[in-house]
């Protein structure tokens, strides 16, 4: 931690060991903490106000000797000089942000800063490992050998073998006879009946009534199919009075 | 004290001195065997308290280590001593005072920004890592202390962090706003 | 023992511990200092004589090491149990009903590539062996079971192993469900 260097010691004209000097702080808070420092009064009594007006010295100083100045400084400037005005106003006139906050709150983040500061060098000043106490020089280490046992039954082996075997049976397909008319079955049987059919005759009259309960389906469409084939060839006549209703059928004049 | 006891003892003894790294009281129970208790550790490291070699625990981890009041003899040939930036110190300390604490948080601490590099030589000393996300906007990630900044501190918790109940109770490790208000912000990234 | 001397046998002690070599009493001085002796380290070893840990002298050389009867602490032997993966199983009882067996003929009759883990762990294990190459174009190793299988599924001899008529009539050639498509050769490395 350094004090302000504001007086250039020696060679005041090389700005670049101003330059140097002013590196010291890492950013305006550290500044204000130095300058703190230089007053060796304790952080929780330190004076915001008296603060603010030697920051504005240094940093006047610093602009005298035509340091360049990193634009943050030049913001906390700013800050400092418009807390310090509204500090120094009548309390009654004293605008929103109240300034005795605000400067309690720099107060505070100035402790902060310090506390933490402090803290990291008490934290080097610990019994350091490598520095202070020593772990053993050549641990023989901890071995632990793993052998795996596995784990399977005589069972296991034999259900996977039947398992292998199960898949690479040949595998033979059988197609089981579905009850079904066929169409030529249907014309045959629809032509027979359409001889003695001169009245218009529901379609389902040509259905073969042994047809049973699997067929019925079946014998129904085939029935439907060769009425429109006979009716194609010219040998019957179909009517429907309107959609979905009955259909009707009768043999051709 | 049994005769099994005083085996078992001895097994731990035999084991920390052995192991490459400090072990807890599971691993030491794993390795040696059920009936290892605290107790015996406190024992062990009562029987070493004034030897040139002590049983400290840190971190839940025990381990022997030299004793600290010789350092002086045992420095000579062991110059690693990491030097570590005023940033980087003042970051750890951040980080250990405030955990889990976000990098916003500590630039609004230290006033400045903190380089990645800040971070990173941190995390490869392997005492600070990465401790998740905080729930606010932005998702910010989070960073604490490993248990191996605690062993290489020479701390047995977080609690015995210096001054940390004084520093509580003034108030001065109460959460941080993460804005880093009105002073502006300098990069440390090269001074990491 | 005046004070002095027991400082000095503490850094001895310490230095002992921190020392990556053994060292010899020479050493120790330069490192110490001038007034280490013997008697120092004579008395040191009787200190741990009884601990988990002793000073003993090798060569002339100094140094801390686990008492050797705690050798088998240090050098734990676990055994994990584990279940074999279907593939090995199945690669197995392959082997085991139409050894000597190529790998190429255990794809062929799985359906399957067999992963070279899979025969590996087989071998590891101790059921399986190189049965000698096969006098066909490319001279394809085989593999076999060995004694240790037998013994480990309680066989007599192979011919105890149930034939297909058997496993028929024990259902086990029941159609079994696959999971995943058949079409092509797949790997089952990572499952073996």
């Amino acid at each position: 931690m350094s004090e302000p260097a504001v007086e250039p010691v020696a060679g005041a004209d090389d700005p670049d060991r101003l330059t140097v000097s002013f590196d010291a702080w890492e950013g305006p808070l550290d500044l204000l903490l130095a300058l703190c420092r230089a007053q060796k009064v304790d952080l929780k009594a330190i004076s915001i106000l008296s603060l603010a007006e030697q920051y504005l010295l240094f940093i006047d100083g610093a602009e005298r000797l035509r340091l360049e100045l990193a634009a943050d400084y030049l913001v906390m400037a700013s800050w400092l000089a418009y807390l310090k005005s509204a500090l120094l106003l009548p309390k009654a006139e004293q605008k929103d942000p109240d300034p005795e906050e605000l400067a309690l709150r720099l107060q505070l983040r100035l402790q902060r800063l310090d506390a933490m500061r402090e803290a990291g060098a008490r934290l080097f000043a610990g019994d350091l490992v490598g520095r202070d106490v020593f772990l053993a020089g050549r641990p023989p280490g901890l071995h632990v050998e793993r052998q795996t046992r596995w784990r399977v039954s005589l069972f296991d082996l034999i259900q996977a073998y039947g398992g292998i075997k199960a898949r690479n049976e040949p595998v033979v397909h059988m197609v089981a006879m579905r009850p079904v008319m066929t169409l030529d079955e249907a014309i045959r049987h629809v032509s027979a009946l359409l001889g003695e059919a001169e009245e218009w005759t529901p379609l389902e009259a040509f259905v073969p009534p042994e047809s049973g309960a699997p067929m019925a389906r079946s014998a129904l469409a085939s029935s439907f199919v060769a009425a429109l084939e006979l009716a194609r060839q010219a040998k019957a006549e179909l009517r429907q009075d309107d959609i979905y209703a009955p259909l009707f059928l009768r043999g051709a004049a | 004290m049994s005769e099994a006891r005083d085996q078992t003892l001895r097994a731990v003894e035999a084991t920390l001195f052995a192991s490459e790294t400090p072990l807890t009281l599971a691993q030491l129970r794993a390795h040696v065997g059920e009936d290892v208790d605290r107790d015996m550790l406190f024992r062990l490291a009562r029987d070493y308290a004034e030897r040139g070699i002590q049983l400290v625990e840190r971190a839940g981890r025990w381990h022997f280590q030299t004793a600290p009041d010789l350092a002086h003899i045992l420095r000579r040939e062991r110059e690693d001593v990491r030097r570590l930036s005023r940033a980087a110190i003042e970051t750890l300390a951040i980080i250990a005072y405030h955990e889990p604490v976000s990098r916003a948080q500590i630039e609004a601490i230290r006033g400045v920004q903190v380089g990645r590099g800040t971070l990173d030589v941190l995390m490869e000393a392997g005492w600070v890592r990465p401790a998740g996300r905080r729930e606010v906007p932005g998702r910010p990630l989070t960073y604490a202390t490993t248990a191996e900044f605690l062993m290489h501190f020479g701390l047995a918790s977080r609690r015995d962090l210096p001054g940390i109940d004084d520093l509580r109770a003034a108030g001065l490790l109460d959460p941080v706003q993460e804005d880093g208000d009105q002073s502006g912000l300098e990069s440390d990234e090269e001074r990491a």
